[in-house]
């Protein structure tokens, strides 16, 4: 008796435990591994609203196709090895669809992990191009902007500036080096002139150095890869010394809803490419904006908050056409499917699982006595997504 | 064996930032005598002791032990070599029992006599007792037996009895001269104990402000009168 | 190159105000504080508060008081009790405390990012041989300046002054002086931690406010103290503007290098003279 | 002598504890086969992938605890040789230099042979200042590897590539929870014994009096600075051993295997559990894994939680829990 199931366990590996003949009305179970803790906790506080109110609201309704939908969130701490371990844990405890992490590191520890788990993941959030790239595989989504969408906008917006000579600042970590190597490229094609290229250590408290050099460039216009906590030092300290007054400044990622309700006035008129926004004029999402206001006292949806959201609609609507929770049924309903979101019918690709949307570029101004992201130019997902650079090798279903 | 003195000191000065500790100072025991070393605070004692032990830097001068030169020589090394020393402060491993500690030290010495120093400093009811739980008179004891163990040919004893009452002190001064006869040790003693001195030592050297002040017999030391007003008082 | 020179004393001013409470606490206690950086944080936040209601200089004052208060505290309910155990006992309490005010303060605060607005008298630029610098910025500089040169004078004036330098220097004999430590402690513990809230509060129009940000400058103060030998005061100040200078010209430079530099110059240190720390035990 | 007689009654039983060898193998091959049935009993996979992390954990825990045993210093970044064992095997496998057998080896000896070269250096650093050293070397190590990027896919991590067999032995098996619980479990059961059994021969007890009393035991004939370098070459060894088993159970590594925060951690667990026990880090670590996991489990809270525990812990039993459950034992013994 004993060796039989020692038998039984050995073999598991490869994740032979899947649960049995889907019950017609067995719950949707989504697990959220985010940052509820540290520098990206507020990050991790915006996906759970999103996802408790997709959840919610599709609970409502009587829950997808009848199955009610469970959410479960566990700290993640931004770090890949937790989040690893907190969606094993997930996963075994049956929230098998995974969603809602923040950091790039923390997808690409899971994604090896998936078949093991028999589980899979839609990135909301990760922007690294790897996961839809050397890491992708059958259990593995994006149905956010990787970085090579973010960079496919830059060159044909740089290329009509004005402004000859730039400068870089970006984070010195694999995002913000992809990101300013890009950026070299479209200035490149755009004949403009990098005057300055500087990377900020990940966590840099003083941005003076930095700033310094940048002013001494001569730059006429700044593009930044910051994120989180160093684009609101930054921001700040580039303002103190007033080069956010002379110098034409845009980035990615730079400002974003999450940033600006800190940064306040500082932000207004910073350009940067837009994922999501929540003025984007679309029947869709203009109900959405409006059922969000409802529930959270009148805040608007923020841009990680949007696609989070979007992530849901796509794994809602895969579940739908599934008619089964089980994770590889409903990863058989995304691969190559379209779906209705927030911004439209976007496909998500058969070759490497990446949606292919829109992307948008704007700036912060004031809209509805708020200010927010306001979209000047939208991209259209085939000039915003670049085809699939072939690293990816997806494994057969 | 050329000059046959056991441990000898040739011009030794210590000094730090213009202060002298010892000036020059150059000392000789031959083998099986007990050396007294005496002198009031500050006058290089302790410093002599270390510099022949190994534990002082920043020192010139020669060190001879049985006419090999050690100056280069690290503590441990010294020590291997049959030069042995105790501490002012007790200098046990606190936390370690009586017999692991002396067994520890044995190794070193190579030699297998733990029962024999136990037995020797009345230690061997003591064995299995953390030397932080025993009274200070056995942690001196001790502290000596780690010293001793292996038959040391030199021993160099800083204050032993530092601490003690009178009546132990003696009782150790005198339990130290039976031990040290018959195992044919050659000791340097400081002490600032003068009736231990005095009743133990073969020959007394003197040393004041680091440096020489006289060297003899404890009669002959009694005997100059810079020594006992300088120092010694009218207590001996 | 001026004005990065200034940049370099700005940032090392900060490091300077947040380490030295750092150095007090060790020079006394011997311990690691590892709630410092917790410590900073709250102070900004409670700047923060105050600063929306009462202005930043009321703000600098209540959050370097609140702060001092929330040191005594330590120093009673916690160091005291635990001053006859092992260090490594009290250093992991203060690891504790670290991972409970973090929570604290996102609880109170939430998790966003917040953001203090400069005062406006010092928004302005000062113009410095031509180039333009940002007022806020040398007050920074005057701040640090002002800590050094207070604590340097108390430090050799008051009884309590004479008790700390030499309890850095020899906390034995020191504690065989008959001193009232305890006493002593409280009040010292109290100003490395309202030195924290000062530090936290002066910081806090230049940095963004999370709870997490307390970690982004311990580990840059324990550097400051250890390259400084651990207990010294004017170590601590020389090692910190060190360290604002290598940080500042090490990022513009060497950039691949800048960020392991610090630690190399802590390990240099730490093997070329040891000595200044020694016989102190964790 | 008469006291003699009386004497030896109190000294045998101290000699009587000398491990001997026979019992070692006999509570080794006990403890096994215990996590055997153990493994085979449990059918929760979730309960066994969380056991199996907390030994990986308990056997770093160890590492970290046996040098504050045996050296009386507390060192901040261990986390230097766990995780340079970790990109060891990773940056072999990527770069298919090597079998996965002589990266694991690889693994195992650089990580050592850096304790060794470092601790002819570092060991004679007192206290804190040991530990700010290690703190910065291991700080050094972990920018290094967030900023080469090339090598290391800097904070991103690296996914490990293993082949289909190590050692012979399906990879699978030592990415399957029950599986791998064995596999920890024995390791484990096996470094605290030989640890155990390091710390009662004569090597252990002379660095515990090294730690005790460094100069004299200079004075008795010891050169100190190799036993101790020793001891800290041991103690990574060990910590190599469950960045090893890490890496094969996880196949991913991240900067955050280099972390200071993961020395911190293994130094809270190992400190809770009682580092004066050769087993008392990983309780302590087996205990705090879970206290963490289940503190995540009612709360985002779970900081407070856990720091509020950690203050407890400390405040009331100094000594451990692990000190505080030996002592509950003796206490019991003494009684019966």
């Amino acid at each position: 008796m004993r060796t039989s199931i020692w038998l039984a366990c050995a073999v598991v590996g490869a994740g032979a435990v899947a649960s049995g003949p889907a019950v017609s009305q067995e719950a949707l179970k989504i697990g959220v591994p985010t940052a509820l803790t540290g520098t990206y906790a507020g990050l991790g506080n915006e996906a759970v609203r999103a996802v408790e109110f997709a959840a919610e609201q599709v609970n409502a309704k009587g829950g997808v196709a009848g199955r009610k939908v469970e959410i479960k969130t566990l700290d993640s701490e931004a770090k890949p090895e937790v989040a690893r371990k907190q969606a094993e844990k997930l996963a075994l405890e049956g929230y098998k669809i995974l969603t809602g992490t923040i950091a790039s590191g923390e997808g690409l520890a899971m994604a090896p992990m998936l078949a093991r788990w028999d589980a899979i993941y839609v990135s909301t959030i990760n922007k690294s191009d790897k996961l839809t790239g050397e890491s992708c595989g059958p259990r593995v989504f994006r149905v956010n902007k990787q970085d090579a969408q973010d960079a496919a906008v830059v060159k044909p917006w740089l290329a009509k500036r004005k402004e000859g000579k730039w400068a870089i600042m970006a984070a010195d970590i694999a995002w913000g080096r992809d990101s300013g190597r890009s950026f070299v490229e479209a200035a490149k094609a755009g004949k403009k002139q990098i005057v300055a290229e500087l990377y900020s250590p990940f966590g840099t408290n003083d941005f003076a150095p930095f700033i310094q050099e940048i002013k001494s460039s001569g730059a006429e216009g700044l593009w930044v890869a910051l994120a989180g906590r160093d684009a609101i030092n930054f921001a700040t300290q580039a303002k103190e010394f007033g080069i956010l007054d002379k110098i034409f400044v845009a980035g990615v990622s730079f400002v974003t809803d999450n940033t600006v309700k800190a940064l306040g006035p500082i932000s207004k008129g910073v350009w940067g490419i837009i994922n999501y926004s929540s003025t984007l004029d679309t029947p869709a999402n203009k109900a959405f904006v409006e059922a969000w206001k409802k529930k959270y006292n009148g805040d608007e949806p923020t841009n990680f908050e949007g696609e989070t959201y979007m992530g849901m609609q796509v794994i809602f609507q895969a579940v739908e056409r599934a008619k089964s929770v089980k994770p590889m049924n409903v990863a058989k309903a995304m691969h190559g499917g379209t779906f209705d979101t927030i911004l439209g019918k976007l496909k998500i690709r058969a070759e490497d699982h990446q949606i292919v949307a829109p992307n948008f570029f704007g700036y912060i101004g004031e809209r509805d006595g708020k200010l927010r992201p306001i979209i000047t130019e939208t991209i259209s997902a085939e000039t915003a997504t670049p085809a699939p650079t072939g690293t990816c090798k997806m494994a057969a279903f | 064996m050329a000059d046959g003195f056991a441990i000898e000191g040739i011009d030794i000065t210590r000094s730090f930032g213009g202060f002298f500790a010892l000036k020059g100072i150059s000392i000789a025991v031959p083998p099986g005598e007990i050396r007294g070393l005496i002198g009031p605070n500050g006058a290089g004692k302790s410093t002599l002791i270390d510099v022949l032990s190994g534990r002082a830097d920043r020192w010139t001068g020669t060190v001879r032990m049985f006419g090999d030169d050690i100056g280069a020589l690290p503590a441990h090394q010294r020590r291997r070599a049959g030069l042995a020393r105790s501490f002012q402060r007790t200098n046990v491993f606190a936390d370690l029992t009586v017999v692991d500690q002396l067994e520890i030290a044995a190794r070193a010495a190579e030699t297998p006599n733990v029962e024999e120093i136990m037995a020797e400093l009345s230690l061997t009811a003591l064995a299995g007792k953390r030397a932080a739980d025993i009274s200070y008179g056995d942690q001196r004891r001790l502290d000596l037996a780690l010293a001793l163990i292996g038959r040391p040919r030199i021993l160099l004893l800083d204050e032993p009895a530092a601490g003690l009452s009178i009546g132990e002190s003696l009782e150790l001064a005198h339990n130290l001269k039976d031990l040290v006869a018959r195992w044919k040790v050659t000791v340097l003693l400081v002490e600032h104990d003068m009736e231990v001195v005095f009743s133990i030592c073969d020959r007394i050297t003197v040393l004041h402000l680091g440096e020489l002040l006289a060297e003899g017999t404890p009669d002959e030391i009694r005997g100059i009168p810079e020594v006992v007003t300088a120092y010694l008082g009218s207590s001996v | 190159m001026l004005v990065q020179v200034l940049n370099g004393l700005v940032y090392g001013g900060l490091l300077y105000i947040v380490s030295v409470g750092l150095v007090l606490i060790f020079g006394l206690r011997r311990i690691v504080n590892f709630a410092h950086g917790s410590l900073f944080m709250i102070g900004a936040y409670v700047g923060f508060s105050v600063a929306a209601m009462g202005g930043f200089w009321g703000a600098v004052l209540v959050a370097a008081l609140v702060l001092a208060l929330a040191g005594a505290l330590l120093d009673v309910t916690v160091l005291r009790p635990l001053q006859r155990e092992d260090p490594i006992v009290t250093v992991l309490v203060t690891f504790g405390l670290l991972l409970v005010l973090e929570n604290f303060a996102q609880f109170v605060w939430g998790k966003d990012f917040l953001k203090m607005p400069v005062p406006a008298m010092l928004s302005g630029s000062v113009s410095i041989f031509g180039e333009s610098f940002p007022a806020y910025r040398l007050l920074v500089i005057a701040v640090a300046a002002a800590v050094a040169l207070g604590l340097s004078v108390w430090l050799r004036v008051s009884r309590i002054g004479l008790y700390v330098r030499a309890s850095s220097a020899d906390p034995l004999t020191t504690a065989m002086q008959g001193v009232n430590t305890d006493r002593v402690s409280v009040v010292v513990v109290a100003l490395g931690a309202g030195l924290a809230g000062l530090s936290g509060t002066i910081s806090a129009p230049l940095l963004a406010l999370s709870p997490s940000m307390g970690s982004y400058i311990l580990i840059e103060s324990f550097i400051v103290v250890v390259v400084g030998g651990l207990g010294s005061f004017v170590g601590a100040f020389v090692a910190a503007m060190v360290i604002g200078q290598v940080h500042n010209f090490g990022l513009v430079y060497v950039p691949w290098a800048a960020t392991m530099i610090p630690f190399l110059l802590m390990v240099a240190v730490l093997i070329w003279r040891p000595t200044g720390i020694a016989g102190s035990h964790v | 002598m008469t006291a003699g007689d009386a004497a030896l009654e109190e000294a045998a039983p101290v000699r009587a504890r000398r491990a001997s060898p026979v019992v070692a193998a006999a509570l080794a091959a006990a403890a096994i086969v215990l996590g055997g049935v153990f493994a085979g009993a449990v059918q929760s996979t979730l309960l066994m992938t969380l056991l199996t992390q907390a030994i990986i954990t308990a056997i770093l825990a160890t590492g970290v605890g046996f040098l504050i045993r045996q050296n009386g210093v507390v060192s901040f970044g261990h986390a230097a040789f766990y995780g340079m064992a970790c990109y060891t095997i990773a940056l072999a496998m990527r770069h298919g230099v090597m079998p996965i057998e002589a990266a694991i080896l690889l693994a195992l000896v650089l990580p050592t042979a850096l304790a060794f070269a470092l601790g002819l250096v570092i060991v004679r650093i007192p206290g804190v200042a040991f530990s700010m050293l290690t703190l910065a070397v291991g700080q050094a190590l972990y920018e290094f590897a967030t900023k080469a990027r090339h090598a290391t896919g800097g904070d991103d991590g690296l996914t490990v590539n293993l082949p289909a067999r190590v050692f012979g032995v399906s990879t699978s098996l030592f990415q399957d929870p029950h599986a791998m619980f064995v596999v920890s479990w024995a390791v484990l059961a096996l470094v605290v014994l030989a640890l155990a059994a390091v710390a009662a021969s004569p090597f252990g007890r002379l660095t515990a009096a090294i730690r005790e009393n460094e100069e004299r035991a200079r004075f008795i004939g010891y050169a100190t600075v190799l036993p101790r370098v020793l001891v800290l070459t041991l103690s990574a060894f060990v910590v190599a051993i469950a960045g090893v088993l890490f890496t094969l159970y996880n196949a991913f590594v991240s900067p955050d295997v280099l972390h200071w925060s993961l020395s911190g951690s293994a130094l809270i667990m190992a400190i809770i559990g009682g580092p004066r026990l050769i087993w008392g880090p990983a309780f302590g670590a087996i205990i705090f894994f879970f206290a963490k996991d289940m503190a995540g489990d009612v709360t985002e809270h779970w900081q407070a939680i856990i720091g509020v525990i950690l203050i407890v812990v400390m405040l009331l039993l100094p000594v451990g829990l692990g000190g505080a459950l030996a002592r509950l034992w003796r206490r019991g013994a003494g009684h019966g």
